[in-house]
């Protein structure tokens, strides 16, 4: 077990160095130059504050249900809620929409000029329609993650399909897959799908951009933006940056799970074909 | 180097947010005013930042953007509590905040609150803090018999609009605009809940009374001027605010003749009401030391203009 | 039944600013039910491009292809293509790559699978069943597009130079193959070669193109017996006779 | 002349169709289902509000130039003063890294973890650190930008370099393209090329969002992102649209104009490889 | 200089849940300075992994490989190859894709374009110079890689069926001008074929190696003078010699 442990950390070896001298780095900066409790508190100071609110307890109501946990655990459980709303969302349009017009060329031209005048809008200012539309609610919060993440999932699965090597849609087609949906189904989407990935990724992080955003206009009383919000309100910056850090570590294990997933499963094929 | 630094000074820049609590800065800027009474000083240029709220204002003032801050006392306390090198020098204004209930929604007395849901300013605020202990002086708790929600004022109203909250309580003009659209109707006002209480402030940078006294002296001076200009003219001031920001004017002037704010400058007006309001702060473990009047007011400059 | 008409093709390709090439100019040819046709010409001849309008991926400037009488435009299952250069999916293994064109006609893919087997051991493959595309070699490759173009058992068979990357021996044993399963299922096989061996061993006629523009030079009915014996005079005659029709071609270009 | 015109409408006939049905939707949705101008203003609402916006002036300082231009257009210029900083940061950024990353394994490994711990953390988080680092000034407004747009460049210019085809880099290589930067400049680079288009187009788009971000904490009076939450706050929702429709079809144009260059100049190859 | 060393070269393919593929077993050939060696075996038996590992491309499990007496292990100029493969930069026309090489050694590109004609010339692609090489046809952008590969002027040249896609005619011309440039340029020539014919006209020395794992079968010396004729008699009898050889390998496989 242990000697496993130790495994793993040598064979994470660089990683580890990366990011310990990185927080070195950080508490240095913070102790000798900037020396400023508000400007940049020190890694010493987010840890304390970070123990604080894993110790503050809160209550979590589902339903009829009141589990005493952590505070943190709480505003994580509202955050991913919001997050999972929108990316489930932005997939579930993003995809096919990205396909469609990555496919259809007529479609395309249909498609692409509303996209790209919606785009530019910021999720910020999606917020009063979102008010409006979708009143205080979870699916409101949703709602902006949404708009964040649905267009890098478009434009990536877009070029994705728009870039699937010519040889293999006329190898399908010869092989008696005539139909777009069979075509897109077993070799654009396969073709494209680093490409489609890489999307997802990008979706997720700018998602998770959003969530502060999503979080700052009253839809629930917890989450990570919200506090991030709360704590810069009344200028308590150390828990700001435990906030800033759980976002942080949160959106990168869920990027990890996600690249894991894709590589060792979906991308396996694709280790010895590039570089 | 000090007395280098005393010459170095020819700009003063200041910081103030769309509001009609803070005319003053702008009828004085409007009239001129920072100039002429500041050029003799020595200060040859005056500049400005809008900021759409306290907290990133007082941000800039810690990192040394700003000299003078007009801005409300709650952020000003949490960012002195987080080690901010400023001083109020003087009160802007006072009350000024209504509680407002959505049209269609019943009220009679405090209890028909209960059930609801309330917009109002992020906790740590002046509106979140009166709101909170205004109910809980009348037997409801903030926490469980009503549902709180923190915004900025433009959602809440956009909220309270589209029917998603039930009442806001908010500073003017957000409560005039609401009852002119019809929304909703103002059911008690701040000086009613608590008399005199301090809302806006001018803050002075600790660099600035250290190091040119004379110049924070004349500041007050005019800041008081302006005061004094704008309650003798309150259509010109609301023509000025309109102006500045492109506002409805009829808006602006209703909110001026039906809030209950007024504009004042004598700090010494608001001093207990804005230290209940940091030992509040402290009991909620918002703020990390508690503050007293020392910590947070320099009333010398507004005392010796009164002699 | 896999007839093929070809009516005056004509292909050219323009680009901007360059000169355009006349890939195809104005070939005609009947190719019968059931019959095996070889095409040879220079390099840049433009016999892709005849087989790839054929197969109905690309589109003549004018012209027509008739299948058994009737106009076509889009490819199907019903004319199968062995490309010249890898075509094989590479997120797909070997056994998945020949099961495609079963799978898009609908076949479980667990029978699909069982049916590879047969065409595995017909290219040699068995032991690479599960290897992806780049873990093979070029000649590798090449057999295991072969067996998912048979796989599919199409009425037309159009092959673009598929045995270009094999050694002699593993040729010949394709060769014989082809042939056998030629004759069980009754397809009609274009086959583009660059090895006039090859056309004489395995065509009932060859087809000898010119050089760029594209046209057909001379069809030849080769009128052999089969099995063929490479060395026999006949053969051996049909050769030269090839040869040197090709090699008027040639004349004209390099050197 | 008109011939022209009337050509070009036609040649563009789709785009056209689909941009004025789209409108007339909007239009008829707020004259007849929502009917608040509040809620939402109508197609004629924004365009008389426009107008007003187009007539009133302002003056644009420009050193000791004073210049009376449409308030809109210093808007504009302010806007795109803070886009081009953060953009051209991003881009001097995000490029170089994204390449190190894909191209060199170790590097990777030391940058990812400390990349992906920052990636999620939002720009809206990174307004105190701005105004603390860099004050109340224009860098400060690019900064947020460059935050919201690095990362969309690093991750497809990674995807990109990682998914170089090998048999590209092995040419190179027998042909005497031995260091690693001949390798990135002359075949990593155009390879991953339409990747990385795609990473800018997006990180534009993230950029162009951020905006409204960046103008929120008062660097400056002008700028359309400031004016959403100027008019916002005095609940002037046309005005509010307006300046959503000006970011919008400004974000159009440049996200066009990207494009354009990008396919006609740099990808015309790949018309005849992909389908 | 470009004498070739190549000592007890071992590939093992490994992969998970896979049985491994030995693809070179313990290959061991002097090559000397400005030979030209042809290699032929069946089909997947580690001809083009033995041509990767000599270029650099490749690591070997064990062994080494020494150039004039120096071990290398990473490829450069010095070593050209051409792939079995397409290699042509999709986004570099055909003039640009010759000039890569020169481009890498800094000869500026206006002169390296100049030079560039007389390769064009030799491979007959004049006419093609600004074509993208989709644009091409897969013998012409095989043509395009072996002038790619010359223009590099390398001082070992690894040759990968570079003449596979092409007609007799061309092939011939070409073999004519590759052993003109051996000639004049001293260079060291590792050529990988599949015709026998091919191999009897080029080579000083033949290797036939055997079926997977590969190893060196057999190694002829041709030793007829140049310029050699492809039908005399000593020819003939070379290739019933090497043909049998590869017949051997043949059988322990396929059918
Ligand atoms: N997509 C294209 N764009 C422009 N020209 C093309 C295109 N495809 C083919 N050509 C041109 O058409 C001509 C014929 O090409 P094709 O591929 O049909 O030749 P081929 O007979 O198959 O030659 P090879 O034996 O070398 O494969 C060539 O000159 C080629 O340059
Ligand atoms: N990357 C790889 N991963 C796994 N196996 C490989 C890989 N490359 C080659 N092989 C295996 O090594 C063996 C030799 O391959 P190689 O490409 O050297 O053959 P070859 O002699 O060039 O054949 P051909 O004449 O068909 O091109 C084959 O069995 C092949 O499956
Ligand atoms: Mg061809
Ligand atoms: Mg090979």
């Amino acid at each position: 077990m242990i000697k496993k442990i130790i495994h793993a950390v040598k064979s994470r070896a660089v990683e580890t160095i990366s990011i310990v001298s990185a927080l070195l780095l950080w508490q240095m900066t913070a102790d000798l130059i900037v020396r400023n409790k508000f400007f940049l508190p020190s890694v010493l100071d987010v840890i304390s504050a970070a123990l604080m609110i894993v110790q503050r307890p809160s209550v979590l109501e589902i339903g009829a249900l009141a589990i005493e946990i952590p505070v943190v655990l709480v505003d994580l459980l509202q955050s991913l809620l919001h997050f999972s709303i929108g990316m489930v969302a932005a997939l579930f349009v993003g995809i096919p929409v990205g396909m469609i017009m990555g496919w259809f060329t007529t479609l395309n031209r249909v498609l692409d000029p509303i996209i790209e005048m919606l785009r530019p809008i910021p999720p910020l200012a999606w917020i009063p329609f979102a008010i409006i539309w979708l009143g205080l609610t979870p699916v409101s919060a949703g709602f902006l993650i949404f708009i964040g993440a649905v267009f890098p999932i478009i434009i990536n699965t877009f070029t994705g399909l728009k870039n699937v090597p010519r040889i293999y849609v006329e190898a399908a087609k010869v092989l008696g897959c005539r139909q777009d949906r069979d075509l897109i189904r077993y070799v654009a989407l396969p073709s494209a799908l680093p490409s489609i990935a890489a999307g997802i990724r990008i979706a997720m992080g700018v998602g998770w951009m959003c969530l502060v955003a999503a979080e700052m206009f009253g839809v629930s009383k917890y989450g990570l933006g919200f506090k991030i919000w709360h704590h810069y309100h009344l200028h308590q910056m150390d828990l700001v940056l435990v906030y800033m850090m759980v976002l942080g570590l949160l959106g990168l294990l869920i990027d990890k799970t996600l690249r894991y997933v894709i590589d060792e499963h979906l991308l396996k094929w694709q280790a010895g074909v590039v570089r | 180097t000090e007395p280098q630094q005393k010459k170095e000074l020819t700009e003063i820049k200041f910081g103030y947010q769309p509001s009609t609590h803070q005319i003053a800065y702008l009828t004085a800027k409007d009239k001129g005013m920072w100039n002429t009474s500041l050029a003799p000083l020595g200060i040859v240029k005056t500049s400005d930042n809008l900021f759409p709220s306290g907290a990133p204002e007082m941000t800039a003032m810690l990192s040394g953007d700003l000299d003078v801050a007009y801005v409300g006392a709650a952020p000003f306390i949490s960012a002195l509590s987080e080690g901010l090198d400023a001083k109020i020098v003087a009160a802007v204004q006072v009350q000024g905040s209504d509680l407002v209930v959505r049209t269609g929604v019943p009220y009679e007395k405090p209890e028909d609150l209960k059930g609801l849901k309330i917009a109002t300013f992020p906790p740590g605020t002046i509106q979140d803090t009166l709101l909170r202990n205004w109910l809980k002086t009348n037997n409801i708790d903030p926490d469980r018999d009503v549902t709180i929600l923190p915004m900025t004022s433009a959602d809440a109203v956009t909220a309270i609009s589209a029917g998603q909250v039930d009442a806001v309580f908010l500073p003017h003009p957000s409560p005039t605009e609401i009852k002119e659209k019809g929304y909703g109707r103002t059911v008690i006002q701040s000086g009613e809940i608590m008399p005199n209480h301090a809302c806006c402030v001018v803050v002075v940078s600790g660099d600035l009374i250290k190091n040119h006294p004379e110049v924070v002296k004349q500041i007050v001076k005019t800041h008081v001027d302006a005061t004094e200009y704008n309650n003798a003219h309150p259509d010109e001031a609301a023509q000025i605010y309109a102006a500045d920001q492109q506002m409805n004017i009829t808006i602006v002037q209703h909110s001026i003749n039906e809030w209950d704010g007024t504009w004042v400058s004598d700090p010494h007006l608001i001093v207990n009401s804005t230290v209940d309001y940091a030992n509040i702060q402290y009991e909620l473990g918002y703020i990390k030391k508690p503050l007293t009047e020392k910590d947070i007011f320099d009333m010398s400059f507004y005392d010796s203009l009164q002699n | 039944m896999g007839k093929v008409e070809i009516n005056n093709i004509t292909r050219v390709f323009r680009k901007e600013g360059a000169p355009e090439t006349l890939a195809l100019d104005n070939v005609s040819l009947n190719i019968n039910d059931k019959e095996f046709v070889c095409f040879v010409g220079p390099s840049g001849c433009g016999k892709t491009t005849l087989l790839r309008i054929i197969a109905g991926l690309d589109t003549p400037d004018s012209g027509e292809i008739l299948l058994d009488g009737a106009k076509i435009s889009i490819p199907d299952s019903k004319r199968g293509m062995v490309f010249q250069e890898y075509s094989l999916f590479p997120w797909r293994n070997v056994t998945e790559n020949i099961i495609f064109g079963p799978e898009m006609k609908g076949i479980p893919r667990k029978k699909a699978k069982e049916d590879t087997e047969k065409y595995l051991e017909l290219v040699g493959l068995t032991q690479f069943r599960n290897s992806f595309p780049h873990e093979l070699s070029g000649g590798m490759r090449q057999r295991v597009a072969i067996a998912r173009a048979l796989a599919n058992e199409p009425e037309v068979l159009l092959m673009d130079e598929p045995f270009g990357a094999l050694d002699a021996q593993t040729r010949n044993a394709l060769q014989y193959q082809l042939l056998d399963i030629w004759d069980k299922k009754h397809i009609t096989i274009l086959f583009v070669t660059h090895s006039v061996d090859e056309a004489v061993f395995l065509a009932d006629r060859i087809v000898i193109m010119t050089a760029r523009p594209g046209k057909i030079k001379e069809v030849i009915n080769v009128g052999l017996p089969r099995p063929r014996i490479r060395t026999s005079p006949e053969a051996n005659q049909l050769r030269t006779t090839v040869l040197k029709l090709l090699s008027e071609e040639r004349k004209e270009r390099i050197d």
